[in-house]
């Protein structure tokens, strides 16, 4: 591997990222899977960095989900998009900032057709007004909520409590970073470092002081792929990608794997227990898995927040080894415990893949 | 001034055209921005099909146009149209009046690291055709291993891809991967070496005998499937994926080393000499003749004419062909001035 | 005429008596083996055969021509039939001669053995009878034919030989101690005549047959029993079944490794080939080299010349067949779910153009055209494809497989209700003849189906045209079928004929025959060329054949138009009466032609 | 081991670089042809016995060439030799599949 050829090529994926006043919209799902992850995200971008981040309970689904499973028009989802970007015209905000990386990919996707179609976007204004009478600008400039935190890497670098690195051996960290397929695939310039070498994630591990694992199935999908996972004879299939994943990556030994899409986590988490369950295989050490992240999660635990706080705990994949590794102080009896140390009950733990 | 050529670009084209000047009577101008003439052959180590070495071709055409005025790494920096002519401001401060121009400005290997999937530039093991020629003619390359096991072509680089920008078959690669594959194979006896292609379009004189070669006395594969993505493996191996449209599955394999068949695009370098030359670019990026049928060698300017690669991908016989084409055709057009 | 010796005894005779009861307990042996190893039936058939007084006569005319006479050779050349039969019939004539002049002059002796060969060491005196005479001239005759035999040892090509085998150790033991015999005799005689009683030629005589016979169960000497055991067998119809086994092993033992097929084969027009000629499979079947015999067998075209110029009648191509069934692949066509989808054709001919006509579909269509010029009604079986006739499989030795194929187009012949299957590839024209049982069918080729057309009037010949063909017999036609004669006449009426040099049961073979498994397509190029330049040297201005595969392997390099019989006889033939004037008068032409051919 | 109604499916991707091909050069060697294929079809195009039973001559040995266990396929041949007609290349496919069918039983 040649790094500069790397850096060369990021060079050229360079992506305008204004430092300050965002709108920003939440994930369909990301809240349930990995709860504390959009609070966190919120938390650093307003509390920590002190920058205005707009939020408002009128946004919906930006129909991406429907869309990718075939049940909803493209149209349909252009003018549950312009409602969206309506709100934030009327907020008046104009950099939007989605936590979703389909999301992403979806309003990328609809720029792009209005552009190369504007009588379409002029219809979907129609619809629009005539649906809520509702009128919006297009924004300025649209970033995926992992963009942000690429962005800022650096000061978190500075404000960080723990680094990327083995405390017992002084090493680097190896982390698998997965990039959403809805990140750059489409649209290569839209994403930090384009599509075949993304760097956004890279980027934050680096900054954080881990060491970036490039693996022959890095490009690969994490195996949600929607349809294939929501219609059950497809599952197989579904798993049956992750597992591809798992096996290029296992030589590697990672420590850990970053992501920064709502699915790609949740897969990669659960489908490790499935794999194990299945096969008796994990790919971690002494029979755990391989801890899953995201961005969020990962910048909270360099930020110095207690893990449970981050709601680790309700990971498949137990991340105390991560925890071990990186010096994070935890409370194992705490683990189960709510934000206002209510008791969250045990949960059963699986045979074939070490948990606590 | 009368009656003064200037050819520009001293790769075969340029230089069999002087060549056919000086036979003509005529002591042509050679302009040639490199510091030696030759262009893109002289790089490269042997020609298809007979495997000639192409830089013995280069000296012989050298030692043939000894009496013509040749400037090397030289720049036309600017150009006026006049009455009956041209008048060149050279880099070096000479300024010619020329009646005649001959544009034999070549075309540009294409970038392979455009093409980012295929990890040239990232990756240890991927090459360019143009670095195995170099490797062949002697230079050392460390992305080349001593003992290769399994090897990769990949045709069409940068040809017929719209996503690279460019939708012409570059159509030397076909016949230039399997030159280079037995070649590979008459190095490494006991490598397999597998072609990743498109389309074979072998349509020269004794292409076939030689892709028959290649597959009965060589044992080279070919697998029709772009490859569409390469990795590195843990032990620094390159995994390539491609369909094998044949069987209509999917297939990856490790290579120890890919050679990535770069293809042939315009040369971006002389855009502002055609511009200010009011050359016109056809649709497929390279300059436009006056016609594409019969008048291959002539522009729509008077007096400008051109040879070889810079109107479109052409082998070296085509070339040479055309570069006496053109000499002929500018000794016929000195004699209407 | 006196005894020389009181005693009849000399030890000098023990090298001959000893050789000689060798060689008849090792044949003895041998022949017994064969018998035991034929199939019940065969055995049956074939001692009962040796009982029958009328094929006892036979047995014995046929041994005398073929075996002493070499009547077969004669035809062929010359010069080798009087070198083959002067030693073998002199030979026979000096033993014969020997027991009579014994039984005459000295018949307490005969129950000795070696009187009757050492007769002038034991008898003086006894030079002036007949029967003496007779024995010199015979000795004389046979010593003609060893110089002969030394001559072409050397120098082939004087014989019109172009290549021949090179004999091995033990053959060569065995030439030279044939060649040695009659001279010594003849020195032995002529000094014991003249009273010179010395022993050494005598004694060297004796060895020189002592040696011969020890060789000949080992050498290609065995053909000289073999062959009248095979000239029994033949005309006891026993048939080859089983490889290396029966009257397989006997007709490998016949072959007197003469090298005639060498000449003869059409692959020998490329070099690389010539050590697969039939005489060098039975040399490596006799030797037990499996991988050669795979080889030879795989590699021949099964043409059938080898057979057609032999002269004891080694079966070349079925030897070769049995070889390959004995070889096992994973091969095995399960076609008992299809249905060939006959057309119902009562009362109709039912044309077969095989799996080859579908890319010579001009033969199809020639064909068809002529059919309905005629009236004559018909359905295509296998227009649009059918099962293979069988005959490939049958070639390859895959005999079971072969067979289902036969069972399964039988099946659907049958049912179709036809009265007649005509055939145009003489391929499956051949299987359907060997091995379809088709009863109340008649199975014609199309040659035979056009000239009874023509000959009653049912389709009008056109002028003649001016070009002249030279007609090539295809291999499974010709040799394969026996038919040579028809294709010429009908081409005669429709255009020129012209005779390529080789021609008839001397046929070269195109090289684009399935009969090879090996060869492949570069290495036929040389066959086919040496096939085209015998039809070349006819002078005609066309090629005429009736095989789809001659007619695409000729068309690949010929320099002249290479047309089908069919085709020739399309162009060159008219309708008679329009059809629908045939079927307002109720002439029935078809039926009228039909009870001729079905004669 | 947990039945979740659903299970890893096997990849369909050939992975040359696993694949056995000592056959296949023993192929190579019985019948040099088979190196020769540009997998034009003809032969499958024109078979008798494909029309009856799917065989392919083209698939087969492009399926060895992968290692897949297609041999299967050729059991119907009837050996008629219309695809050694047709192929453009020479090959004699009639060799070939009965080389075939002994190497690879």
């Amino acid at each position: 591997m040649i790094l500069e050829g790397k850096q060369r090529i990021w060079s050229e994926y360079q992506k305008d990222i204004p430092d300050d006043h965002w709108y920003y919209v939440r994930s369909c799902i990301r809240q349930n899977f990995f709860p504390a992850s959009e609070r966190m995200f919120t938390h650093i971008v307003k509390d920590v960095l002190g920058k205005d981040l707009y939020e408002t309970p009128h946004h919906t689904t930006c129909g991406g989900i429907a869309y990718h499973c075939d049940t909803i028009p493209q149209e349909t989802a252009m003018t549950i998009v312009a409602r969206q970007f309506a709100l934030m015209t009327e907020a008046g905000y104009e950099n939007y900032c989605p936590s979703c990386i389909t999301s992403f990919g979806n309003y990328a996707e609809i720029l792009e057709t209005w552009r190369e179609y504007p009588e379409l976007e002029a219809r979907i204004r129609e619809d629009l007004w005539k649906a809520c009478r509702r009128e919006f600008k297009k924004p300025r400039y649209l970033a995926h909520s992992s963009d942000l935190i690429f962005h800022w890497r650096g000061e978190i670098a500075r404000l960080a409590k723990k680094r990327l690195m083995d405390v017992r051996t002084g090493q680097p960290l190896r982390i698998v970073e997965h990039i959403g397929c809805h990140y750059a695939k489409m649209f290569p310039s839209k994403g930090v470092g384009g599509a075949e070498y993304p760097y956004v994630l890279a980027g934050m591990v680096e900054s954080w002081g881990g060491q970036v694992i490039d693996y022959p199935e890095r490009r690969h999908c994490c195996g949600y792929g929607f349809r294939q996972y929501h219609v059950k004879a497809n599952r197989g299939y579904s798993l049956s990608n992750t597992y591809k994943k798992f096996e290029s990556m296992e030589p590697y030994h990672p420590d850990a794997i970053v992501t920064n899409c709502p699915g790609c986590p949740y897969f990669l988490d659960r489908w490790q227990y499935v794999i194990a369950s299945q096969t008796g295989k994990t790919y971690g050490e002494n029979g755990h898995g391989i801890p899953v992240l995201t961005y969020e999660e990962l910048a909270g635990l360099v930020l110095g927040y207690d893990p449970w706080d981050l709601g680790l705990q309700l990971h498949q994949v137990a991340v105390e080894p991560l925890l071990d590794k990186m010096g994070v102080e935890y409370d194992p009896k705490a683990k189960y415990l709510g934000l206002n140390k209510e008791d969250l009950m045990r949960p059963e733990l699986p045979t074939q893949i070490k948990c606590y | 001034m009368h009656d003064n050529i200037v050819i520009i670009g001293g790769g075969i084209a340029g230089m069999e055209a002087a060549k056919a000047l000086l036979a003509l009577g005529h002591t042509p101008i050679l302009i040639e921005s490199a510091p030696t003439l030759g262009g893109h052959v002289g790089r490269w180590h042997k020609l298809f099909p007979d495997l000639t070495s192409a830089r013995e071709l280069v000296a012989r055409l050298r030692s043939e146009i000894v009496g013509a005025n040749i400037f090397l790494g030289t720049q036309v920096i600017s150009m006026n149209r006049l009455a009956d002519g041209y008048s060149l401001k050279l880099s070096n401060g000479i300024v010619i009046n020329a009646s005649a121009l001959l544009i034999s400005t070549g075309f540009k290997l294409f970038e392979a690291d455009r093409k980012e999937e295929y990890g040239y530039g990232v990756y240890d093991r991927v090459i360019t055709n143009a670095d195995l020629e170099d490797w062949f003619s002697g230079a050392d390359d460390a992305r080349i291993p001593q003992q290769p096991q399994t090897v990769g072509f990949v045709h069409c680089v940068g040809s017929r891809d719209l996503k690279a920008c460019n939708g012409q078959c570059s159509k030397v690669c076909c016949a230039t991967a399997i030159k280079q594959a037995i070649e590979i194979k008459e190095r490494f006896p006991f490598a397999r070496v597998y072609c990743f292609y498109m389309d074979l379009r072998l349509f020269g004189k004794k292409y076939e005998d030689f892709y028959v070669n290649a597959q009965r006395d060589y044992a080279v594969q070919f697998i029709r499937g772009r490859v569409s993505e390469v990795s590195e493996t843990i032990d620094g191996h390159l995994q390539v994926k491609a369909e094998d449209t044949l069987s209509g599955k999917p297939l990856k394999m490790q290579l120890d080393l890919l050679v990535l068949m770069a293809g042939v695009v315009r040369n971006t370098a002389v855009q502002e000499l055609t511009s200010m030359a009011g050359l016109e670019t056809d649709s497929d990026g390279f300059l436009r003749s006056r016609d594409n049928e019969y008048a291959v060698v002539e522009s729509g300017q008077p007096g400008i004419f051109y040879a070889g690669a810079c109107t479109g991908p052409k082998t070296v016989p085509e070339t040479i062909a055309e570069a006496r084409s053109a000499a002929l055709s500018i000794h016929a057009y000195l004699k209407t001035l | 005429m006196t005894e020389r010796f009181n005693d009849s005894f000399h030890p000098f005779v023990i090298p001959f008596l000893a050789g000689m009861a060798f060689v008849i307990t090792v044949c003895l042996i041998k022949a017994v083996v064969v018998v035991f190893q034929m199939e019940s039936g065969e055995r049956r058939r074939y001692l009962l055969s040796l009982l029958k007084p009328n094929i006892i006569v036979k047995n014995i005319y046929d041994i005398i021509v073929d075996c002493l006479l070499h009547v077969r050779l004669w035809k062929r050349n010359r010069m080798l039939g009087f070198m083959h039969s002067s030693i073998a019939f002199g030979w026979f004539m000096i033993i014969l001669l020997g027991h009579i002049q014994v039984l005459l002059y000295c018949p307490d002796r005969i129950s000795t053995f070696y009187y009757p060969i050492f007769f002038d060491w034991f008898i003086e005196g006894g030079q002036h009878t007949l029967i003496s005479i007779l024995l010199d001239l015979f000795l004389y005759v046979i010593l003609a034919g060893i110089a002969l035999a030394i001559v072409k040892r050397f120098y082939s090509r004087l014989f019109g030989m172009r290549r021949t085998t090179r004999p091995t150790l033990l053959n060569v033991i065995g030439l030279y101690s044939l060649w040695a015999i009659f001279p010594l005799r003849f020195i032995a005689e002529q000094c014991a005549r003249s009273g010179n009683l010395t022993l050494a030629p005598w004694w060297a005589y004796s060895i020189a047959l002592c040696v011969f016979m020890c060789v000949l169960p080992f050498s290609r000497y065995l053909h000289i029993p073999a062959e009248m055991m095979l000239v029994t067998m033949r005309n006891a119809h026993i048939t080859i079944s089983r490889p290396g086994k029966g009257i397989a092993r006997v007709q490998t033992d016949s072959c007197p490794n003469c090298g005639v097929c060498i000449d003869a084969c059409p692959m020998n027009a490329d070099p690389a080939n010539l050590k697969d000629s039939t005489v060098y499979l039975t040399r490596q079947i006799r030797r037990h080299n499996d991988r050669r015999v795979g080889q030879i067998s795989d590699k021949c075209m099964l043409c059938g010349k080898c057979t057609s110029v032999c002269q004891v009648g080694v079966d070349g191509p079925k030897l070769r067949i049995l070889a390959r069934a004995a070889r096992k692949y994973n091969i095995g066509p399960d076609f008992s779910n299809v249905r060939p989808d006959v057309p119902k054709s009562s009362g109709k001919i039912l044309y077969f153009g095989g799996c080859m006509s579908q890319l010579t579909p001009l033969i199809g269509r020639s064909i068809e055209s002529v059919l309905k010029k005629s009236g004559v009604e018909y359905k295509w079986m296998d227009r649009d494809g059918g099962l293979c006739c069988g005959r490939p499989l049958h070639t390859a030795g895959r005999l079971k497989e072969a067979r289902e194929l036969v069972l399964r187009n039988q099946e659907a012949i049958l049912a179709s209700g036809a009265h007649t299957l005509l055939v145009s590839c003489p391929i499956c024209y051949r299987e359907f003849k060997e091995r379809y049982v088709l009863p109340g069918i008649s199975v014609i080729h199309y040659a035979d189906f056009m000239i009874e057309l023509i000959q009653s009037g049912s389709i009008g010949l056109k002028e003649k045209s001016d070009i002249c063909y030279v007609y090539h017999d295809p291999c499974e036609l010709g040799r394969g079928c026996g038919m040579y004669e028809t294709p010429r006449r009908l081409i005669a009426q429709a255009a020129g004929i012209a005779e390529a040099p080789k021609n008839r049961t001397e046929s070269v073979c195109c090289g684009g025959s399935l009969g090879s498994l090996s060869l492949d397509f570069a290495h036929r190029e040389k066959i086919t060329r040496a096939s085209l330049q015998n039809l070349y040297d006819s002078g005609a201005d066309a090629i005429a054949t009736a095989c789809p595969l001659c007619q695409a392997t000729f068309s690949r390099y010929s320099d002249r138009p290479v047309k089908d019989l069919a085709q020739i006889i399309d162009e060159q033939t008219v309708a008679v009466i329009d059809n629908s004037r045939r079927r307002e008068t109720g002439c029935d032409i078809e039926g009228a032609t039909l009870a001729k051919i079905g004669n | 081991m947990t039945d979740f109604g659903f299970k890893l499916s096997k990849s369909s991707t050939i992975d040359l670089s696993r694949v056995e091909l000592d056959r296949f050069e023993e192929l190579c060697r019985q019948e040099p042809g088979a190196k020769v294929c540009i997998g034009c079809g003809s032969c499958t195009a024109s078979c008798p016995a494909g029309r009856l039973s799917g065989m392919s001559v083209r698939k087969v040995l492009l399926g060895l060439q992968r290692g897949q266990k297609v041999n299967d396929m050729l059991q119907c041949c009837m050996l008629c030799g219309k695809c050694t007609m047709v192929c453009p290349r020479g090959i004699n496919t009639r060799n070939l599949i009965l080389t075939i069918c002994r190497i690879y039983d």
